[in-house]
């Protein structure tokens, strides 16, 4: 597969047309984790828009896509209404895909598959269990324990989970979703 | 049969890279009623316009067809060759295959047939085409220039000095514009002033320019060589032929906290007010919407103050009719304010300026007389970060077009700042510098290298403050991104340049095309850059597009031009492209039966009552009767018209009728 | 729809001289490309277009007629487009009543800067028309006349 | 009725009008009567039977003559009047408006303002007729439309009664005899004959008073007068005038308002 | 006046006392909320940060439901959640989208519920009533912090200006109280790494903080869970990167209305901040 075709399946996928950005750098001069990330919002779409395959390596394995928050500052004032949230929603799918992940990453996947997870079973968020399979993702113990027992005497934290009637619907869903994305990249 | 001559321009390469102009004269030569069919690379020039002649007499053509580019671009040319080979030139049509076809298709069998199609709708069409004879009509050798700007000024002037009359129009109370406003012009550095108040004194000296301050133009009829002008009048409250400008109304006028229009609301008038201590004419008038007495009916200072009882209080608007044969638009163009910004404060921080309200600051008869001083605390600024392209370039704001002055003027400000403040710090935040002109890009090299002012390459995201300190949240690109704060004192936006308020309804009122920005269109985009799509009508200055003193002055003197051509005959030769009603012999004399539909139709009151009488005088009939001189060449009384008694030349039913059956018959 | 891929639809556009006529002269200039399917039929103004024009142009076998010219205010002649309004708003109704299909006919404003949007309107009424197939229904009703054997130039 | 025969005798001896245009029996329904002495008025009679638009008559100057004269009008026929008088074909001198309203009362009009007040009591409706028709129709299809027209169409023969009976029909060349170009054949067929009803339909927008009298006129009984009653309905709403009340200035078609709809403008 | 609601996750348990003062302003102003039957999570975050059709299909099932019971209006106190319905809503006015998420959901689906927020909820139902009602003038100066979810994105969430918003601003002072221009009212605290990235949330946050701080700000008012819990069980690590710890407690718009109109500390769950609460 030519390397072109990879940004123009970014522009297939999120409408994001990755020419229109003159890197004026308003994203940047905004963004609140750019001065954490590998490139800045508005170097990664020069990466892009040279569309050489090692640029586009740089992109997919940088911490930049996973450190993105989706606040969507950069969005608000782009003078080209470039979607870069959206655009790192499709880089971060496409990193899992490559397997080109920065260890930035493990963390914060790690949070977002126990999240799914929790709310796959159940059908809500139960935030006791998010935490515990988290942990064992990430084998932090450590951390949150400090605020763990607070929480539960301010009331704040079920040690059941609540379940909703319909969890068919909810394994449906999943099920026709993320799994059906899964076949698809193989 | 008809004879027609069928002629395809290569256009150099334009047409035939993507049509095969051999098969379409070939199979349009064998078309019924096609007498010779040629294609040939450059018909518009010399020897194609001789193979037209030549053509026309050999075969003694009774039509003819071109097919080459736009008929906008080319078909007065081609009917003067037919002229001057004797056929009217009316029996002339082009097949539009440049823009409709060739640049907007792919080469392929497909665009060479759309290109047959296209000719063989003309040569359909100019079967049915009749003789016509050009209208002629008088022209009024006056112009009217609407805007007392730069351009209107030096527009004005040039017309005067070929010793045509001209009426001057301006909306403020001063002629002068933008360019009075300015401190000093790049990229000398001169004083703008300077160079412009002799010009505005001129203008209101020239016996040939009359001129109207505080009037607007109300309406515009009629055409190209003979309009009919209402113009406003507004009423100054003051009457300017006893009034001698001594200004001692405006010491004694109580309301004084009006935020001057001339000043950029950096400064503050009076309610009987002249804008600047230049104007022309330097006489007041009273600002009605703030005045005491117009609004709770008690003052009268300045009356009592007058030594010459020139205050008119019961004075209303005027309107009076104008009859000239051109109009320049000079209408100018205006900046947006500070509040169009919501990431640097929607304009409540008081130091954050627009660029021409920095121009204030800067200039010596500005409200801190030259110095550059914080509105909020009139503290001298240490810290000063100017940002470009505030609002240009900016698709999301609705603005992607680029202003082309600013990249100078920030320059301009940078300069002028470290020349007023020498221990200050300027930053620049700019994405490109666009600097072409003579002596432009060294004056930005000498802000850069001399004047050591600090240019960042990177757009602005914020303006917050915070402790009296403007935190400008930047970036530089350069450095790959690396983020950039600074605590500045004051902040100045290079705010876009935008069409003046209300161009968008004095368009319409002239019915002039304008872009989606509201700037006026011009004719071409290369070579009419002056003229207008309505003939008689033309453009100076930045209300076709943001542009700065020079051009706009040459653009100014481009359009004298073009009045003062229109003006140097006696008559002008208007298109016959009229509406008709049909004439017959007794006793039908029409088929018109007078439902007068057409009336109600038309746009321009040109259809009159006709009494249709017999031998002894008795009324057969009311039928209608186009005044030729009214008529524009519309239609739509055509398509109104039931028993298609009405028709309009060049366009005739029969016409548009064989058009629509050739295309799509096979 | 995909039966209709290889279909060409024919189009015809009828277009007032002012701003439509001189948008794709624009689109021209600006070497934008579209279908090839539509042939402008040029007039002054739209207030010129007589409502049987395009009912003669699907007697003729178009499968689709635009129609466009300036927008409300624009107008060269101050108010051709708003008398061409009203009289499409009349007109269409007359053929939904009839059971012509009125989706057939695209009613458009592009004004003589709008070089792109006249691309757009070309290739969007190309595709809409594509995807409804030819006009046989209309057609079929025409052709009866040839077999007929009248021919009106004979 | 007696009133007017009275009024009609006096009009005509008096030499106030030349012509009385009225009813008189038919042999099966009532039939005009075109009467030009007082010893006629006697046939004259005046009932709701009396539906034939006489407006058809008086744009006709070979009919009417050049003097002054009267026409006895039921409400529908009052309605095509007033549309005459706005289409510049009628003169308020020459012409005398005689009806017998709903008390039995002998009325009588000169001005194109005295017939609006009065025809502005009575609302222009459906008839059983129609609306059974009508509301068949707008319950179909677009292609259920086609086909039920076609069919329809395929049976008539331009004879042309339905341009004879309309009372706004009154051109002295209509469009299907201009034949440079000849933009609808004049034979019937198909085509022809679905072009000559839109356009018949589009001539009539913002005019048609809805009094029936194409409809009754079509030998074959095709309800064409249903095409422009139809666009009556819904164009008064859209154009802002009243069904049946034409206003004394202008023509809902040839005049415009800065809102019109066009959504269904790209 | 009646009118859907959806409370969401966290406002079932870590946020608990943003339900409790929804329910209880809502008491007060009369407005009876009708809970969603048998909702589900709306995805936040993870949904659409791992799979777009996942992310559009929960919050359509939600909505759903909405239609199902007949609900035309529906509150949305959490912001994300309220950000992720308004923002599939919009998606799916695309055809093959909506067709697509009907395939899964198994069920009809219009989008025509109208979805709001908590500001506009007040707005729109209780402005009148609240002022009616004040009993105890909520008299601080606060600092009112939107985050990103209830305003961005704006072209689609159409609510409120861009930068630097009102409406908070707007309630609060209309029960008494005055609130700050200040710098951070709509930057992001990081919430979403709260769990993930600490770290990264303890200085986002901190700056926040920071700012209100320095203006001489009482209390933050927040409309956002995600925030508010970010802000106020976070206070330890923030606190860290900051020079002077800050006790400025994180409570919500209900919350503040909530003591204006005479409401307990308990009824509004006050006491289930980690920082406390006096004002």
């Amino acid at each position: 597969m030519g390397h072109t075709n990879k940004v123009s399946d970014l522009q297939s996928h999120t409408g994001v047309e990755v020419m229109r950005c003159y890197q004026c750098g308003k994203c940047t001069a905004g963004c609140v984790l750019a001065s954490e990330m590998n490139y800045p919002p508005s170097y990664l779409m020069r990466l892009l828009q040279t569309g050489t395959k090692p640029n586009l390596d740089k992109v997919l394995s940088s911490n930049s896509i996973w450190l993105c928050l989706n606040c969507e500052n950069c969005l608000g004032r782009c003078p080209m209404e470039i979607d870069i949230p959206k655009m790192m929603d499709y880089l971060r799918t496409q990193a899992i895909k490559e397997n080109k992940l920065h260890p930035d990453s493990k963390p914060i996947i790690a949070f977002h598959k126990s999240f799914l997870d929790s709310i796959k079973n159940t059908g809500r968020l139960y935030e006791m269990g998010l935490v515990l399979s988290y942990k064992f993702r990430t084998f932090n113990f450590l951390q949150d324990l400090s605020i763990a027992p607070s929480m539960y005497l301010k009331g704040k934290l079920h040690l059941l989970p609540e379940k909703i009637k319909d969890r068919r619907s909810m394994k449906r869903i999943f099920g026709q979703t993320i799994e059906n994305a899964k076949t698809d990249n193989k | 049969m008809s004879k027609i001559g069928v002629f395809i321009c290569h256009c150099g390469e334009n047409i035939s890279a993507t049509v095969d102009v051999e098969r379409v004269a070939r199979e349009i030569g064998g078309m019924e009623g096609v007498a010779h069919a040629i294609d040939y690379k450059y018909m518009c020039s010399d020897p194609g316009q001789t193979f037209i002649k030549e053509a026309v007499k050999k075969y003694g053509l009774d039509g003819v067809v071109v097919g080459a580019c736009s008929p906008r671009m080319h078909e007065p040319t081609f009917r003067r060759a037919c002229a001057e080979a004797g056929l009217n030139p009316y029996l002339c049509e082009m097949a539009n295959l440049r823009e409709h076809c060739s640049w907007v298709h792919e080469k392929s069998e497909e665009t060479t047939e759309k290109a047959i199609d296209l000719v063989k709708m003309l040569v359909e069409k100019v079967k049915k085409n009749k003789p016509l004879d050009s209208i002629k009509v008088p022209v009024t050798k006056k112009a009217l220039v609407i805007g007392g700007g730069i351009a209107g000024i030096q527009a004005s002037l040039d017309i005067a000095n070929t010793g045509h009359k001209v009426i001057l129009v301006e909306r403020d109370p001063s002629i002068g514009g933008h360019m009075s406003q300015l401190s000093e012009t790049f990229p000398t550095l001169d004083c703008s002033q300077c160079i412009l108040t002799p010009r505005m004194v001129e203008v209101a000296q020239h016996p040939n320019i009359k001129l109207y301050t505080y009037a607007e133009l109300e309406s515009l009829e009629g055409f190209i060589g003979n309009f009919k002008a209402k113009i406003r009048l507004k009423a100054k409250s003051v009457n300017y032929s006893t009034c001698t400008g001594c200004g001692a109304c405006i010491q004694k006028c109580p309301v004084k906290k009006i935020p001057s229009e001339f000043n950029a609301g950096l400064g503050t008038r009076t309610a009987i007010y002249v804008p600047f201590p230049q104007a022309v004419p330097n006489k007041p008038v009273i600002d009605r919407v703030n005045c005491n007495y117009y609004k709770r009916g008690a003052c009268k200072i300045c009356e009592k103050t007058c030594q010459v009882g020139s205050i008119e209080w019961d004075k209303e608007d005027e309107i009076i009719t104008e009859e000239v044969g051109a109009v320049v638009l000079a209408t100018g163009f205006d900046v947006k304010g500070t509040d169009f910004f919501p990431e640097y404060g929607y304009g409540q921080y008081k130091d954050v300026l627009t660029g021409l309200q920095f121009e204030r600051l800067a200039s010596a008869s500005g409200p801190t007389f030259g110095e550059i001083r914080r509105p909020s605390d009139g503290a001298v600024p240490k810290k000063i970060v100017f940002i470009a392209c505030a609002g240009s370039r900016d698709p999301a704001k609705g603005i992607p077009y680029c202003s082309k002055i600013c990249c100078m003027y920030t320059a301009k400000h940078a300069m002028l700042y470290q020349h007023k403040v020498h221990d200050g710090e300027s930053t620049v935040f700019y994405m490109d510098i666009r600097a072409g002109g003579k002596n432009y890009e060294e004056f930005v090299r000498r802000a850069i290298e001399e004047d050591t002012v600090n240019y960042v390459r990177g757009r602005v995201a914020r303006v917050y403050e915070k402790n009296g300190k403007l935190i400008v949240k930047g970036v530089d690109t350069l450095l790959g991104g690396e983020q950039v704060e600074i605590e500045a004192d004051m902040v100045v936006l290079a705010t876009a340049g935008v069409a003046n308020c209300g161009s968008e309804q004095l368009a319409q009122k002239l019915h002039v095309s304008y872009d989606p920005y509201h700037f006026f269109a011009e004719a071409h985009p290369k070579l009419k850059p002056v003229e207008t799509n309505t003939a008689g009508i033309y453009l100076a200055g930045a209300c076709q597009a943001p542009k700065d003193i020079p051009e706009t002055v040459g653009m100014a003197s481009g359009a004298a031009v073009k009045v003062a051509a229109l003006f140097s005959n006696d008559e002008l030769v208007r298109e016959p492209v009229v509406a008709v009603v049909n004439r017959l012999a007794p006793p039908l004399y029409s088929t018109c039966v007078g439902c007068f539909m057409c009336e109600t139709a038309c746009p321009y009151n040109a259809i009159e009552h006709e009494e249709i009488k017999g031998r002894d005088g008795s009324l057969i009939r009311n039928s209608a009767r186009v005044n030729q001189g009214l008529c524009q060449g519309c239609g739509t009384c055509v398509a109104f018209c039931r028993s298609k008694s009405i028709d309009i030349q060049g366009y005739t039913n029969e016409q548009v009728y064989a058009e629509v059956m050739s295309l799509l018959n096979d | 729809m995909s039966s209709n891929t290889d279909f060409e639809p024919k189009i015809i556009a009828f277009v007032c001289n002012w701003c439509t006529y001189a948008g794709a002269d624009l689109t021209g200039t600006s070497r934008l490309k579209y279908a090839t399917n539509v042939k402008i039929v040029r007039f002054p103004c739209t207030g010129r277009i007589d409502f049987l024009l395009l009912l003669k142009s699907f007697a003729q076998g178009a499968d689709g007629v635009i129609v466009s010219g300036c927008h409300p205010n624009d107008c060269h002649y101050t108010s051709g487009n708003f008398h061409a309004r009203r009289r499409w708003i009349a007109f269409r109704s007359v053929l939904d009543l009839m059971g012509v299909d009125i989706r057939r006919i695209q009613y458009s404003w592009v004004s003589a800067a709008e070089g792109s949007k006249w691309a757009d309107l070309v290739n969007n009424t190309v595709a809409d028309i594509r995807a409804l197939g030819p006009y046989a229904e209309y057609q079929k009703v025409a052709d009866y006349l040839e077999k007929e054997g009248y021919n009106e130039e004979a | 009725m007696k009133k007017l025969r009275e009024r009609a005798a006096e009009l005509l001896s008096q030499g106030v009008v030349s012509l009385v245009l009225g009813y008189e029996e038919g042999t099966k329904r009532p039939r005009p009567l075109f009467c030009r002495n007082s010893v006629n008025a006697e046939k004259l009679i005046f009932d709701s039977r009396c539906i034939h638009n006489l407006a058809v008559y008086i744009t006709k100057k070979e009919l009417v003559g050049k003097e002054r004269f009267a026409v006895t009008a039921p409400i529908s026929t009052l309605r095509s009047i007033m549309q005459l008088f706005v289409e510049n074909q009628l003169n308020e001198e020459k012409l005398l408006v005689l009806t017998v309203d709903l008390n039995g009362e002998l009325r009588e009009f000169t001005t194109f303002d005295e017939i609006a007040a009065y025809v502005a009591q009575f609302e222009l409706k459906r008839g059983e007729r129609e609306q059974e028709l009508l509301s068949k129709i707008e319950g179909m299809t677009r292609e259920e439309r086609w086909k039920f027209w076609m069919e329809e169409m395929s049976h008539c023969f331009k004879c042309y009664a339905c341009r004879s009976a309309c009372p706004l029909c009154y051109c002295s060349k209509c469009v299907v005899e201009v034949n440079r170009p000849q933009w609808i054949n004049p034979w019937p067929a198909p085509l022809a004959n679905m072009e000559w009803h839109i356009n018949r339909a589009m001539h009539m927008v913002g005019r048609c008073t809805a009094c029936g009298a194409c409809g009754d006129a079509c030998p074959i009984g095709i309800p064409i007068d249903l095409i422009t009653r139809k666009m009556m309905e819904d164009m008064a709403p859209e154009f802002g005038y009243i069904p049946g009340q034409p206003a004394k200035q202008g023509n809902a078609l040839s005049t415009w308002k800065l809102d019109d709809r066009e959504q269904f403008i790209r | 006046m009646k009118i859907g609601f959806y409370p969401g996750c966290s406002l079932t348990g870590s946020s608990r006392e943003y339900n409790e003062s929804v329910v209880a302003v809502a008491k007060a102003l009369d407005i009876e909320l009708i809970e969603i039957n048998d909702w589900n999570c709306c995805g936040a975050t993870a949904a659409h940060a791992m799979n777009e059709e996942l992310s559009l299909s929960l919050p359509a099932r939600i909505m759903a439901m909405a239609e199902k019971q007949g609900l035309t209006e529906v509150v949305v106190p959490c912001a994300a959640c309220y950000n992720r319905l308004k923002v599939t809503q919009h998606e799916l006015e695309d055809d093959t989208k909506r067709s697509r998420v009907i395939d899964i959901l198994k069920m009809p689906y219009q989008g025509s519920s109208r979805i709001i927020n908590v500001l506009q909820l007040l707005e729109m139902y209780g402005a009148e009533n609240i002022k009616a009602k004040i009993t105890r003038p909520f008299a601080h100066k606060v600092a009112c912090y939107y985050g990103c979810l209830l305003v961005r994105p704006h072209s689609i969430l159409k609510f409120d200006r861009v930068e630097d918003p009102q409406s908070m601003d707007t309630m609060i002072k209309m029960v008494g109280g005055t609130t700050l221009d200040w710098a951070f009212k709509t930057e992001c605290c990081g919430a979403g790494f709260s769990v993930s990235r600490t770290d990264l949330v303890a200085k986002l946050s901190g700056n926040i903080l920071k700012d209100a701080a320095d203006r001489g700000a009482e209390a933050l008012i927040v409309a956002c869970p995600m925030c508010q819990s970010n802000l106020d069980m976070r206070r330890g690590a923030i606190n860290k990167t900051l020079e002077t710890p800050s006790d400025i407690p994180v409570i919500y718009i209900t919350q503040a209305i909530g003591l204006a109109l005479g409401l307990s500390a308990q009824e509004l769950g006050l006491k289930r901040h980690f920082v406390t609460v006096e004002l």
